[in-house]
């Protein structure tokens, strides 16, 4: 009766290829993204630091799961989780999360040529994507219903615009998303949409659709109602093909956002404890009183099993199938209480000064909150996790 | 005293409904009621007579407030008047001189003077001993310089409660004085302080070559320390002020959610908010006893436990409220760096009472105080050994 | 649409009669009922003090909330609640629960001439009693349906016996009911039971029953198998009035332990802080270690806490009512949690030594788990506070 | 060595393989099956050869392990040899003379000689530096006095490691030496110690003019503390060391409870559940991260957190096993003082779960310990303020 008693032996581990894209990223960001110019950035029109995304790009991380047939990097979600950890604890306002994880694998998983094309161009940096959902979306949420299609070809309504790869669009997109990641930056959107035949995944050029910024919680991720009234798109998939792509590409952003969740609560931890070894309160470093330090070696645990955590849904992404869906679910359902703790304590740990706009742990906190909502609340995912492990609800009547 | 027997409550209430039959509350300036209402010595009944009060026992202003409200005045507590009554009024009573009672107390209690206190420092948080703010005797008055921070108000006071180092080479608790500081006086430079919420709710005060009269020093030199306990102690005292119904504070922004939005709710969360329920009631009935306590004049130490109690509360339920909210408690309303508008803490957006709470547990002494503060002054544990106490304080490590 | 929003102002107090009762309670048990005389007694078979209970019964403790008229001390369950505040201190062994709270809550509730007569025997302490339910019935449990009521006189299967008061017998029980408390020692047992009308409460001569002792977990609350083989039973109430009566001594019971599980927390704590103010690890007081002491003074609030949630279900009990139950559940919501926090508190503060037989900590252990599960779990409670207080559970698809 | 190529898993495997051949496991008796195995240097491949290995690459064992099992040899980690195999053998091997390996290292890993380990006092639990059994030089050899105590195995065991205070004029940790005591010799009085469970697993050994010869004394005199420091390392090492399957731990408690017993489900402990299983899950891959590091030659701090976490988790599971079954958590099997029988914990009642994992987060050092270990030599915080390190032993407050 017990769930999957032996699970495979995931490769829990930190490769050295791995650990190279880790040592160019994090280098990169420490030129690049120091947390003064992302605090300096997330106050003006423009957020998103889509000159730093092309110089990310250039390395490959734009496209790191996509085939080198298209221009990708060839690799795998693991490495893509590698560089998700590095952005997060730079809390870096790039669109990995939207463009190269969300849109890549729904991508990925629907193939085919329009596909194949749209991959082509995210993995170079020519533009970014985002994949037309609300960011609260968790994987088992029923397919979207908010986004009508229609078949032929644009209509009078629609925007002027053909697609800018030359290739025609075969219909139309009418409807709104709200809470769209990645999107105000974005030249593709990846759509849901349901039509007389049911569910399906769309190309849409993104200038064809409204896009309403919304001021987010999290100020290094904007978000932005969607909006399509006639809209060329694309099928990339169709049926129970885009149902799966779409649910492919939840999983896989669940499994990789666990990543960038630890390395927020990395950087929490760390600097927490540099703080504190620092700081002096009563004539000691406050680092040295056994409370702190205890608080500090429990953090220290769950940053730790965070990791074990998170490299566990990365490798199971790699290989899909409910056990990715259980472990993605896992990932979130720790890592996202872990990355709020974690927060949570370096602002109390800080005392005052994080409590500051001028300290950059708020950036961190939002990042932290918004990151567990993202994708599905822990809450949620436990409730998957009750599905996936057969430990069903309790009968109760109210 | 005027009046030979003691007052009882009913008396108190016979003086209120005089009082009132004599100002009408709804025709007379609301500074003049006040300053009418101190002269009969019903602001503060315990305080003596000419002090704004009669004299007589503490525990009977519960029933000549609720007198009063009764009768349509309007409360003495208003926003901005917080630390003037909670704190700088039992401070000048306990060790103001007769002419310094004369002439703060009663502007302060009208409302024409707003006051603020400048305390905390940036190497002086939790330990606010360690102070490095100077005042240098010369003639008949002190030269202060140094700077202060998280002074709410201190943009609108007229007056600061002030503690400032006179000597250097005693150890840090002993060579501190108290000051009244002119807000209007040259050198004071106020700063607004813009906290993780976007907002500027405190201020970092500059005090370069300010100069105080000396008959402006509340208790000897080198007494700060003991002047400032009285503060503070005053600060959380004023905690368990009234009752509270059930569901009276912020439990009630996520019952009123669970109640009015069905399609939020899931069964663990629900969890959640029924453990909350009952920690908010457990805390609100623990203020409740404290409060009949001091009525039946036998104050308990559970006043030190209450800001513990409702921090912790206070940050889950503002955690949980996004939880709930999902996708919507991604968003915020505005960052932009500005004053707080005064708008009640319940209307404003789920993000700033996630964020606003986060400071529960710093401001006006850290949990971690209060944890210690319990346990060595309540429990009668052992301080732990301290090398920081018969120091100079000049020569601490910091 | 929120809970009734102004609770009636219970007192939360305790009064100098309640004091006085506690000391002189308190003063027997330090003589008769040190732990190493429960420790001893447990052991035996016969684990209940019944001497002890006499002698408690003469100072009034049997009967608290019976009438002078019927030989009771004429007080109310805010008595009766100091009383087993007292005797969890000590886990004292004695029939407290079962037959002074609630089989005599139970007779109170039915009233009438038998009800009245069992109140004497039990008040005089000439018999102890015991209400024949699961200890772990929750108050809103359905009406027991294991036991049947059958009219007429006891038949040949029955015990010869007629009830010890003379008066005969309307009818029989058959049937068994598991986990009895305190039945072992009992002169009479109250038993839910159903008939052909109903729901019945009758009263049984505790030997003609079959009385199976298991062993429990809490060593100094003796559980028992109760068997009824057409043992002759008195009515007390029928119909709707039994069913209310059970239900107001299940919801007097929880109100009532939620003051034993108190004075097992206290119990703890003191324990624990007074232990590690002497006992020296690395060259000091245990007690001196900011995290252990940070600990012990979050346990302290929570102690204090329970102290107001405690009194507020005895005062509330008193009243009765939809009120009582809520606050009821609230109170074993928050207390069960808090003594088994305390309990395993002074088991791990305590180190080794906590650990083994020859400390008391155990017991406490032991009685707070055990009382934890009696008359329903916390997590029962929550969801009997979900419906009073208007916080419905969630409609999810498993 | 006689093998001049280094071994590999290959070679290792073809050792074993070779070996078996010549032992049948089905008709070798057990003892002589593992004194062979440790003359062919397959004990500890990475001990030397004639200690049981071959100097071998320490990751290569659980290969060897592996491929023992699946040609059916028993497992060599028995019941009643933890300490020898994880605590005495690697301190011995070094430490020990050439002799003293010889003397013990075979007949322990046979089986044939049963370890215990004589460290802790009632007087030295977390602050073990702080022990004050005495050994005074008398010639060729020591003469021991002194308590020890929470020794399991010591009714059973030939030999045990010990640690004495030889000179009690220098700071505590600079005076201890390190012994091997014979559990035969005359004054070692073995005292069974009785658990809360009811079963004495552990003892109280009395030392009383206990004679060692200075030849089983295992490093210099005055070094036994750092001797003592790798036993205990051992200690927390072994706890990784294999693989374990998804619920492979006590979390089996309560999800096949769950399963089995739909009756017993509650919504509120659905979340609990949830949220250990998640923990469980956590943990367990987080060891399974230490073992793939150490099998790669990377050895990470995580060892120190996993005996925290178990703790947790067991603590809780059995916490929540007991909330699931109510009213049959209340009983137990037996309290009668006796030794424990062997059955494995999972089989014990759910009442012995409960009180027995209290002894997790104390046995083998304390969690209070574990933390402190991992804020200092993890993270790097500063340590408290010590006054008894450089005090001689004799001067310290106790």
């Amino acid at each position: 009766m017990s769930a999957d008693p032996v699970p495979a032996d995931l490769d829990l581990l930190y490769d050295d290829v791995e650990e190279g894209l880790r040592a160019s990223v994090r280098s990169l960001l420490a030129d690049r993204c120091p947390w003064s110019a992302v605090l300096e950035r997330v106050e003006t029109d423009a957020p998103t630091d889509v000159a730093l995304w092309k110089e990310l790009a250039a390395m490959g991380v734009a496209g790191l799961p996509v085939p080198e047939r298209l221009g990708g990097a060839g690799a795998t979600l693991r490495e893509t989780a590698v560089a998700a950890e590095e952005l997060g604890r730079a809390v870096a306002p790039v669109p990995f999360l939207g463009s190269a994880v969300l849109a890549t694998t729904a991508l990925l998983a629907a193939g085919g040529e329009a596909a194949d094309g749209a991959l082509a161009r995210l993995a170079s940096g020519e533009v970014s994507a985002a994949l037309a959902v609300p960011l609260a979306t968790a994987p088992d949420t029923p397919f979207p219903q908010t986004v009508r299609y229609a078949p032929g070809a644009p209509g009078s309504t629609s925007s002027p615009d053909s697609p800018a790869d030359g290739r025609a669009a075969s219909g139309t997109l009418t409807g709104e998303v709200g809470g769209v990641a990645d999107a105000s930056t974005a030249g593709i959107l990846v759509v849901p949409a349901v039509g007389a035949d049911g569910p399906g995944l769309y190309l849409v050029e993104a200038d064809s659709s409204v896009r309403l910024p919304v001021t987010s919680l999290d100020l290094t991720r904007p978000l932005a109602t969607v909006r399509f009234d006639g809209a060329a798109a694309r099928p990339v998939a169709t049926g129970p093909a885009a149902a799966d792509a779409l649910h492919t590409a939840l999983v896989s952003g669940a499994a990789v956002l666990a990543s960038e969740q630890l390395g927020v609560a990395e950087w929490a931890l760390t600097t927490t404890v540099d703080y504190l070894k620092t700081r002096y309160q009563f004539g000691r470093p406050v680092g040295s009183f056994q409370a702190v330090k205890h608080r500090l070696a429990d953090l220290w645990v769950a940053v730790s099993q965070a990791r074990a955590v998170a490299r566990n849904a990365a490798s199971a992404a790699v290989h899909g199938g409910p056990e990715a869906a259980l472990d993605a679910a896992l990932a979130q359902a720790f890592v996202s209480d872990t990355a709020v703790l974690a927060a949570e304590e370096a602002v109390q740990l800080h005392g005052g000064i994080g409590f500051t706009w001028e300290h950059p742990t708020h950036l961190y906190l939002k990042r932290a909150k918004a990151d567990a909502l993202a994708l599905g609340s822990a809450d949620r995912h436990r409730m998957t996790i009750a599905r996936l492990a057969d430990l069903p609800p309790a009968q109760w009547e109210a | 005293m005027t009046d030979p027997a003691p007052l009882d409550a009913a008396a108190a209430r016979a003086r209120v409904a005089e009082f009132v039959a004599a100002h009408d509350p709804r025709t007379t300036d609301p500074a003049a009621f006040l300053g009418a209402r101190f002269d009969a010595g019903l602001a503060w009944v315990h305080f003596p007579e000419g002090a704004g009060g009669l004299g007589a026992p503490r525990a009977l202003q519960p029933t000549i407030d609720a007198e009063f409200a009764r009768l349509g005045a309007a409360p003495v507590q208003r926003e901005g008047l917080v630390i003037g009554l909670g704190m700088a009024a039992p401070t000048i009573l306990a060790f103001g001189t007769p002419a310094q009672r004369y002439r703060y107390l009663r502007p302060l209690y009208t409302g024409e003077e707003v006051w603020c206190q400048l305390f905390s420092e940036p190497g002086a948080g939790s330990d606010l001993a360690a102070l490095g703010t100077r005042a240098v005797r010369d003639g008949d008055s002190w030269i202060l310089n140094g700077q202060k921070v998280w002074t709410s108000l201190a943009h609108r006071a007229r007056w600061a409660i002030l503690i400032a180092r006179t000597d250097p080479d005693l150890p840090k608790h002993r060579g501190i004085s108290y000051f009244i500081c002119d807000m209007h006086s040259p050198g004071v430079e106020v700063r607004p302080l813009r906290q993780l919420t976007g907002e500027a709710e405190f201020n970092e005060v500059y005090l370069t070559d300010v100069r105080i009269a000396d008959s402006q020093r509340l208790g000897e030199p080198g007494e700060g320390w003991r002047v400032a306990q009285t503060t503070l102690m005053n600060e959380r005292v004023s905690i368990a002020g009234h009752a509270e119904p059930r569901e009276g504070g912020v439990i009630a922004l996520v019952t009123e959610l669970w109640r009015t939005r069905p399609e939020l709710r899931t069964p663990g969360l629900h969890d959640t908010l029924l453990r909350l329920w009952v920690d908010a009631e457990a805390a609100r009935l623990t203020k409740e006893r404290l409060r009949q306590q001091l009525a039946a004049g036998q104050p308990g130490p559970e006043g030190s436990a209450a800001k513990l109690s409702f921090a912790r509360i206070n940050q889950e339920v503002a955690g949980l409220e996004l939880d709930l909210l999902g996708g919507e408690g991604l968003t915020y309303d505005d960052w932009s760096f500005r004053r707080p508008a005064g708008i009640p803490f319940a209307e404003r957006v789920p993000g700033f009472h996630y964020l606003r709470t986060k400071g529960n547990s710093i401001e006006g002494g850290t949990s971690e105080i209060l944890r210690t503060i319990i346990a060595e002054r309540v429990l009668g544990l052992p301080a732990e050994p301290r090398t920081d106490k018969d120091t100079a304080w000049k020569d601490l490590p910091r």
